[in-house]
């Protein structure tokens, strides 16, 4: 008798997990970036500043990824011949090829998020939101820190900025 | 006298749980089938969206509305049915109660499953619990189903107990569930105080919840501007239409299993006589709740307002409600209040009639409200769709299929009160009689 | 010792505990969710006062029902013939 | 903060439907197919409510009113919303949370003004418009109800806008799409508690009007009509 | 209890299973595709970009919302002094033409029925070729140039390659030119403007002022300012269209007796002795007969019986209008929509002249006219009558050149027209799309979308000079290639030596502007209206702004949207006007009948609404979606009927009903209208085409009968007799049911007639 409870309760258990998973799994992409890039290179090495080369910023709700003339305005000529992943973008600049970059930070279109209030208004440093990118020599291949409502939540309320839903949703 | 003679006599009653005819497993296999197609035509609304359905601008809520409504109305059937019985301690109930509880039971799952049918996002049911606002009607229904639900079950469930313990002592199948079940009764005298106590105050707690749900429903249409809708003695109308379906149902139910497991001698033609005149009662008062709603109406006369009476009484649903009207109001009454027609057969129809009328009811306060908006600019039609109508088939098919599960492993009569009947009601009446009686020999004539 | 345990795991009345445990979740789980809906409404400051007087309501019928029951059951349980 | 609303002059409105079209198009709403058209489930947020006419032959005259949210006061639609997917905010305007809805649909039975539309099937917009969506407002899900938002991603733009360049949000600039294409300018926007704001100038005209006033929803729309209403 | 290996796999393969179902479910369970977050990568850069709306002859200015430099919206520019910001629906939905999926991608050749892309030169080198043989053997009378455009330099390309290459047959449609021509037949010069500074009384004879006119946002604007002013705005119209919400009084009429109602208010004039005794006898030659005329047969209770107007409104209009000091009877092209238009357009103006044109105005110099070397012609005007004629008689014409004009669905009759065009051996179209006209075309050479080409609409109809930019938004997306370009490269390689002192297209606009900036007038819209100071400040030459070099004024233009001169200043109009022909002898019979009806017919008055212009709307899903009825009517075509005649042939409201015509049987839904005309159906015109994007609904034009005005060649729109073929008793609440037959119904009758 028990045994027979055992065997309806344990794949009911077992359903129940996969239906969970399953349904709240948010699935990354998981291809990596045709150009290997290095936000330690850039930041450390060179010292750019992250509105450098997303220049939205501070003027706009979008950040933006630099596009491939933009990158050309340094990679027109090769900094560092040694450098092997330097080649293909100092390839791809010279076919003038665009870069298909991966986008990790898709914020659902029913959100309304505008990085110049958040960084130029509020104040705020990338790293609040994105955390410390410039440690990442390798391209990325998910979110770094994947931003969930409850992420929003806190700060605002911390801050006690209004936690109205009409506020950042329409 | 002694068990084994009333074993015997009792028999009847436990046979079909233990005999199962072919035609039971073919028409079950039917009901399953329609079932299932319900199933998959609601898989359908759930991938591809509402536009499933009939429903449009502005006439928003349909079938599913309409059903949840009639259904839990049914409901009322039972439980109350049963409790004001058991209270007015009406002797010829005993046959009764258990399938009037059953019904409630099952109805109950059916019609509370129908607004979550009717979601848009059925997905996003969890947001009710989060951040739902109890202010909102619906949450009140939530909360007063599911009160009414349990309790009922509850209800359902005390009185069976001792028949279980019957069933225990019978050994065979099921004969695990039963012992579990059963919670050990014997039919001590504390066992049968503890039971007699708990019904007693079940009974007396059924009756306002059972009455608060309808009236929570009714409110649901009440609590908005809508013309035809906006009105106080929505609640009493509806509850009144619910114990009206409801007893129509239960004669229905006990009636064709009178016919199907030979229950003739405890299913009596008094009975029936007893629930016809209920039944009669009750078409009279509703038909004076319906006069009332729609004579204010009109001597009111707001444009609105009028607009859907007009609707209802010679526009686009005025074959819908006429019908009504005859099913509600004019079969009953012709054949409930004249000897020759009250036979059985005759109190079926009227049941019947009944019922479908009660649908009908639920489909005339829903859809010309919503049809004819208070801005007259935008009228609306409504053609119930494939989906919407399988579903209500649906619904009927799971409301017959669970009856004819619970009768294969309880019994539609509840024995003991029967037998307590033979034993005890004699001398309890009798005991009863004496108190408000002047004399005694009068009462002798009375009941031999 | 063990024995025991899995005689007892086995035995109608675990099982009928759990039935009976089956209410009270439902009674503490309804009470939760009002509560919790209570707690929103005072979160977002719109007509607490009703909601009280719902939530209110629902939680006593849930745990009068959940009582009634658990009442009949352990009085049946009592109420057994002796040596049985 | 203040409290935005609309004042539409019907003696100047020459019934173009511009303020249709520009809704339609500023917020995405999805042009539903034909089948779904004529089964009365088209989407419209703002719609000129259609002529009923005054007068006999020939002296007829048709009355035609472009109708909106009318994002009342006295809202009867988040009374009845189980799950606070659409609540009033403190500027006046009645929000509705797509993401948080759960498509009962008890606010549009309970909307006097059934200005609300629900979203029967997935978003459907046809090919020649794909390409030109407003990027500012999302794309509803199936299965939620929506309706006229004032615009309100233009004001969060706007706002914005102001404070970044250190200043008050001047009157206008924050006004919705139909109010911004009407050629007659027969569509006065702004904040109602504001004295200067055109827009209360405009309301304390003699042909003020609202519809439905006896049910006192406190509409934020008004209307004006030397034709009394 | 013990689990042995064969309970365990059990329980294994259970979990599994369990785990398999779990994930299916919660796969189902997730957010539908269209919840999921659409992602545009991108900065999401906004720019805005000034150009000009073609949809309709107004020629409103745009302001165009551009992100990542992809245009998604349209607005009108509110420094334009033209609609002040304001647009219509039309002008809100032309983005999507852009990206239309049936927009022609390249030029097309047509292989025995079926469209084949081919490469410009190619399809150049075609075209260039037939037109040189024609030249050759000096054939240029059999080719044909039907344009249609709103831009009057546009047009003056195409007079100078007529007179360049001798293609004498051309046919401009131009709502404005149209408007002037009868007054190009009485007298030198047409009025530039109604001056609604002196104007007080309008009356307004068909124009649907304020929906689609010369100058609808502009006129939209001035009515409502005009009335509010106490003036009064008279309309005379079949139909109650919106603009008429903005009229004090309507008098219904079919545009039949439109002559005969200006006649009758002129009888009122001449009886009273109240018309302008100077003007006439300065300017009005030949009064004396027309005065007789009138007198003898004009009447008003003549006019009552003849036209249905109760002769008291003849005199209380006729009343109002001498009374008024500088009244206007105004007309545009949508008068001549009528068989005896021309005729009616004649009567208007003698009416006006009674009153010494108080109403109208003209620019103290004709300023474009000065710049414009091929407007002032006036040799006899092609329209599309010499077209009908010359198709209908067997002189064969060698060549058919369409320009913008989609005239095959916007003539009654098409079954006829389209059996002539197809036995035309070359026609060459270029349309950007493959509409009901260009599917005959042999070779298609695309034109570039309005949002990707230059040109300059010039515009008098505000009393000032104002020329609104239309300038690419986008570079183009295809390869098509701009039609002036093409002509002006025929031009050189058709008439060798030709000296054409510019290489496109661009241009020649540019030289335009040039001469407008070298008479250092006017000021750019990218300002407010100057101020009454300001205007002092000009009249002592004093110039505000003043441009370094052309090419400065030139930016400056582009960025500004436009030019126009607030400062012109306007006189009265008082042009020599003598009048040879008498009126009132067309088509008396069709008078008769459409009067009296024959028993058992209805008059089939076609009407426009101001979603559509000649049939463009259905390149626009948003449009066709609102030209339904009352929320409840779409994608089909309705009628309106008055309820007294409807309740005379027992027709319900909201009922399916078939119409016959001559031509053939099409299927309407009716509904109930108490502003109809007693004894006519009124249906819309704009639904029903066969290949010109949606194509839901019936085109009523299709049924009519074969109707033109005699002169002008514009189609007639109302004097179709119809009668009701068969009545289903369908009420609303069945309309989900009748619909769906109904589409099956108009299919069929569609392919009969289009066979």
């Amino acid at each position: 008798m028990n045994k027979k409870i055992l065997f309806f309760t344990i794949p009911v258990i077992c359903f129940a997990i996969g239906f969970y998973f399953f349904s709240k799994t948010t699935e990354q992409p998981e291809e990596i970036d045709p150009v290997p890039f290095s936000h330690y290179v850039h930041t450390k090495e060179h010292k750019i500043k992250c509105v450098n080369c997303h220049r939205g910023v501070e003027t706009q709700a979008r950040a933006g990824i630099p596009n491939i003339d933009y990158c050309s305005m340094c990679h027109s000529t090769l900094i560092n011949p040694a450098s092997k992943r330097e080649k293909i973008i100092y390839e791809l600049v010279k076919k003038n090829k665009q870069i298909p970059w991966k986008v990790y930070y898709n914020l659902p279109d029913y959100v309304y998020f505008s990085h110049r209030r958040h960084v130029k208004l509020g104040k705020l440093e990338c790293v609040a939101c994105h955390g410390d990118m410039t440690t990442h020599d390798s391209p990325e291949i998910k979110n770094f820190s994947p931003i969930m409502m409850q992420f929003c939540f806190n700060c605002h309320e911390q801050k006690d900025i209004t936690t109205d839903c009409g506020n950042c949703h329409h | 006298m002694n068990d084994h003679q009333f074993v015997d006599e009792d028999e009847v009653l436990f046979r079909p749980i233990y005999q199962t005819s072919k035609s039971f497993y073919i028409l079950a296999a039917a009901l399953s089938a329609v079932l299932l197609f319900g199933v998959v035509m609601y898989l359908r609304q759930f991938i591809f969206g509402l536009g499933e359905t009939g429903m449009n601008e502005p006439v928003t809520w349909g079938f599913y509305i309409i059903s949840f409504v009639f259904f839990i109305g049914i409901s009322h059937a039972g439980t109350l049915i049963s409790a004001i019985l058991r209270l007015s301690k009406a002797e010829w109930r005993r046959p009764i109660t258990r399938m009037a509880e059953v019904i409630t039971g099952i109805v109950l799952i059916i019609g509370g499953i129908h607004p979550i049918i009717d979601l848009g996002r059925p997905d996003r049911i969890m947001h009710i619990f989060e951040r739902g606002r109890l202010q909102s009607p619906l949450l009140w229904d939530m909360t007063s189903i599911t009160a009414y639900f349990t309790a009922s079950t509850i209800y359902l469930y005390l009185p069976l107990i001792p028949d279980i313990a019957l069933l225990r002592d019978r050994g065979g199948k099921f004969h695990k569930l039963y012992e579990i079940l059963s919670w050990g009764y014997q039919g001590t005298a504390k066992q049968k105080h503890v039971l007699e106590r708990a019904i007693n105050i079940l009974m007396v707690m059924v009756i306002p919840i059972a009455i608060s749900v309808h009236t929570v429903i009714s409110w649901i249409f009440s609590m908005t501007l809508q013309p035809g809708w906006h009105s106080t003695i929505f609640g009493p109308y509806f509850v009144v239409g619910a114990i009206f379906s409801g007893i129509a149902a239960l004669i229905i139910v006990m009636i064709i299993f009178r016919k199907v497991f030979h229950f003739e001698d405890y299913l009596k033609k008094i009975h029936f006589n007893y629930l016809g005149t209920l039944l009669l009662v009750m078409s009279l008062l509703w038909f004076y709740f319906t006069f009332a709603e729609y004579l204010t109406t009109f001597y009111g006369h707001e444009p609105s307002e009028m607009r859907v009476f007009l609707y209802k009484f010679t526009g686009g649903y005025a074959p819908f409600f006429w019908l009504m009207v005859f099913c509600n109001f004019i079969v009953p009454v012709v054949f409930l209040s004249n000897k020759k027609l009250k036979t059985i057969p005759g109190i079926l129809i009227a049941s019947i009639t009944v019922v479908i009328g009660m649908w009908l009811e639920r489909l005339i306060i829903v859809v010309p409200s919503l049809a004819n908006p208070r801005l007259p600019f935008i009228t609306g039609i409504y053609v119930p769709s494939l989906t919407e109508i399988s579903l209500l088939a649906a619904a009927t098919a799971a409301f017959i299929l669970g009856f004819m599960g619970f009768s294969k492993i309880f019994p539609l009569i509840s024995i003991w009160e029967i037998k307590e009947g033979r034993e005890e009601s004699v001398r309890m009446v009798s005991a009863r009689l004496n108190e408000y009686l002047p004399s005694k020999g009068h009462i002798r004539k009375e009941i031999v | 010792m063990f024995g025991k345990i899995k005689s007892f795991l086995g035995s109608n009345i675990f099982i009928q505990i759990i039935l009976l445990s089956f209410l009270w979740m439902l009674a503490s789980g309804m009470t939760l969710l009002l509560i919790n809906l209570v707690h929103v409404s005072y979160e977002v400051n719109d007509h607490q006062s009703a909601s009280i007087a719902i939530s209110i309501l629902g939680i006593i019928v849930f745990w009068i029902l959940a009582g009634i029951l658990t009442y009949v059951l352990v009085g049946l349980y009592k109420g057994r013939k002796k040596g049985v | 903060m203040p409290r935005y609303g609309m004042v539409i002059d019907l003696d100047k409105c020459n019934q173009c439907g511009a303020c249709v079209t520009a809704c339609k198009l500023e917020n995405n709403v999805q042009i539903v197919s034909k089948e779904n058209a004529e089964m009365g489930r088209a989407m419209f947020w703002m719609k000129m409510l259609d002529t009923s006419y005054e007068g006999s032959y020939p002296d007829v005259r048709a009355v035609n009113v472009p109708a909106l949210c009318m994002q009342c006061d006295e809202p009867s639609c988040i009374k009845v919303c189980p799950v606070r997917a659409t609540f009033k905010r403190d500027d006046g305007i009645v929000a509705q949370i797509y993401p948080q809805c759960i498509g009962c649909r008890y606010c549009m039975a309970n909307c006097p003004y059934t200005a609300k539309v629900f979203n029967w099937f997935k978003d459907e917009q046809p090919v020649e418009n794909e390409k030109c969506q407003n990027i500012d407002v999302s794309v509803r899900p199936k299965g939620v109800v929506e309706k006229c938002t004032f615009c309100i991603h233009r004001l969060q733009i706007a706002k914005e806008k102001a404070k970044a360049e250190k200043r008050e949000l001047p009157e206008d600039d924050y006004v919705p799409a139909c109010v911004e294409v009407c050629a007659s300018k027969a569509i006065y926007f702004g904040d109602l508690d504001d004295p200067h704001s055109k827009v209360s100038k405009a309301m304390h005209d003699y042909r003020k009007f609202t519809l439905q006033e006896e049910l006192g929803t406190k509409p934020k729309v008004y209307y004006l009509s030397a034709k009394s209403e | 209890m013990e689990i042995n290996r064969r309970d365990f796999m059990k329980l294994i393969g259970g979990s599994l299973a369990g785990l398999a179902i779990g994930g299916a479910a919660g796969a189902v369970m997730k957010l539908p595709k269209s919840a999921e977050p659409i992602l545009y990568s991108g900065p999401r850069i906004e720019s805005w970009k000034l150009t000009a709306c073609t949809a309709c002859p107004g020629g409103c200015s745009l302001k165009v919302r551009l992100i990542d430099n992809l245009p998604i919206q349209a607005f009108g520019n509110p420094l334009s002094p033209i609609n002040e910001g304001g647009i219509c629906s039309m002008g809100l939905a032309s983005v999507a033409r852009l990206y239309h999926p049936d927009r022609l991608t390249g030029p097309m050749k047509n292989v025995n029925g079926k469209f084949v892309s081919i490469s410009y030169d190619e399809a150049y080198k075609i075209l260039k070729d037939e037109l040189g043989k024609v030249i050759d053997n000096k054939k240029q009378d059999d080719v044909f140039i039907a344009v249609q455009t709103e831009s009057k330099l546009r047009a003056d390309m195409f007079k100078k390659f007529s007179e360049e290459t001798g293609f004498s047959n051309l046919i401009i449609e131009n709502f404005q030119a149209s408007g002037a021509y009868p007054y190009n037949q009485v007298s030198g010069e047409a009025p530039d403007f109604i001056d609604f500074d002196k104007c007080d009384y309008l009356l307004n004879f068909g124009s649907q002022i304020t929906e689609v006119s010369e100058n609808p946002l502009y006129y939209t604007r001035k009515i409502i300012e005009h009335r509010s002013k106490g003036f009064k705005h008279t309309a005379v119209q079949p139909k109650l269209t919106p603009s008429i919400s903005k009229s004090d009084d309507w008098v219904p009429l079919l545009p039949v007796f439109y002559a005969d109602f200006a006649l009758g208010i002129a009888y009122v004039l001449l009886k009273d002795e109240q018309y302008d005794k100077a003007f006439v006898e300065k300017y009005f030659t030949g009064f004396n007969d027309f005065k007789q005329y009138v007198l003898d047969n004009y009447f008003p209770d003549k006019v009552q019986e003849l036209t249905g107007v109760p002769s008291d409104k003849i005199l209380q209009i006729g009343r109002d209008f001498e009374k008024a000091a500088a009244p206007a009877a105004y007309f545009d092209e949508t008068i001549f929509y009528n068989s005896n238009g021309t005729e009616n357009a004649l009567a208007v103006i003698a009416l006006n002249a009674l009153k010494g044109f108080g109403g109208f105005g003209k620019l103290k110099e004709e300023f474009f006219s000065k710049i414009l070397e091929n407007e002032k012609k006036k040799e006899e005007e092609i329209t599309f009558a010499n077209l009908k004629e010359r198709l209908s008689g067997h002189k064969a014409i060698k060549a058919l050149l369409i320009s913008g004009s989609n005239f095959v669905y916007n003539s009654p009759d098409q079954a006829e027209l389209k059996k002539q065009l197809s036995e035309i051996p070359l026609i060459v179209s270029f349309s950007s799309f493959v509409d009901e006209t260009s599917s005959f075309a042999h070779l298609i050479i695309p034109d570039h979308d309005d949002f990707e080409k230059f040109d300059l609409l010039i515009d008098k109809s505000m009393g000032l000079p104002s020329a609104t930019v239309l300038q690419p938004v986008v570079d183009h997306y295809y390869n098509t290639i701009d039609t002036s370009d093409v002509l002006i490269s025929l031009m050189k390689d058709l008439k060798s030596g030709a000296k054409i002192p510019y290489d496109n297209y661009n241009d020649y606009i540019k030289q335009f502007a040039n001469k407008i900036y070298s008479t250092h007038e006017g000021i750019l819209m990218d300002q407010s209206k100057p101020t009454v100071i300001e205007k002092g400040l000009r009249k002592i030459g004093w110039q505000t702004e003043s441009y370094s070099s052309f090419d400065d004024f030139w930016d400056g233009l582009l960025d500004a949207g436009g030019w126009w001169n607030p400062f012109a200043d306007k006189t009265s109009y008082n042009p020599k006007i003598d009048f040879k022909t008498n009126f009132g002898k067309q088509n008396a019979s069709m008078k008769k009948s459409l009067a009296s009806l024959p028993n058992k017919k209805l008059r089939l008055n076609i009407f426009r609404k101001n979603l559509d212009y000649k049939g463009s709307m259905s390149l626009y899903p948003v449009l066709v979606e609102q030209f339904g009825l009352k929320w409840t009517v779409f994608y089909q075509l309705w009628a309106e009927i008055n309820p007294d005649t409807a309740s005379k042939y027992s027709l319900q409201d909201r009922s399916k009903v078939v119409l016959k015509t001559s031509r053939g049987k099409f299927p309407v839904f009716l509904v109930y209208n108490p502003s109809v005309i007693p004894g006519s159906i009124d249906v819309p015109f704009g639904l029903g085409h066969t290949n010109f994007g949606d194509n839901c609904g019936v085109n009523p034009l299709a049924y009519s009968d074969d109707l033109f005005d005699k002169s002008t060649g514009m189609p007639s729109f109302s004097e179709t007799l119809v009668e009701i073929d068969s009545a289903s008793s369908g009420s609303s609440a069945y309309t989900a049911q009748i619909i769906t037959d109904e589409k099956k119904l108009s299919g069929t009758q569609n392919r009969s007639v289009y066979a």
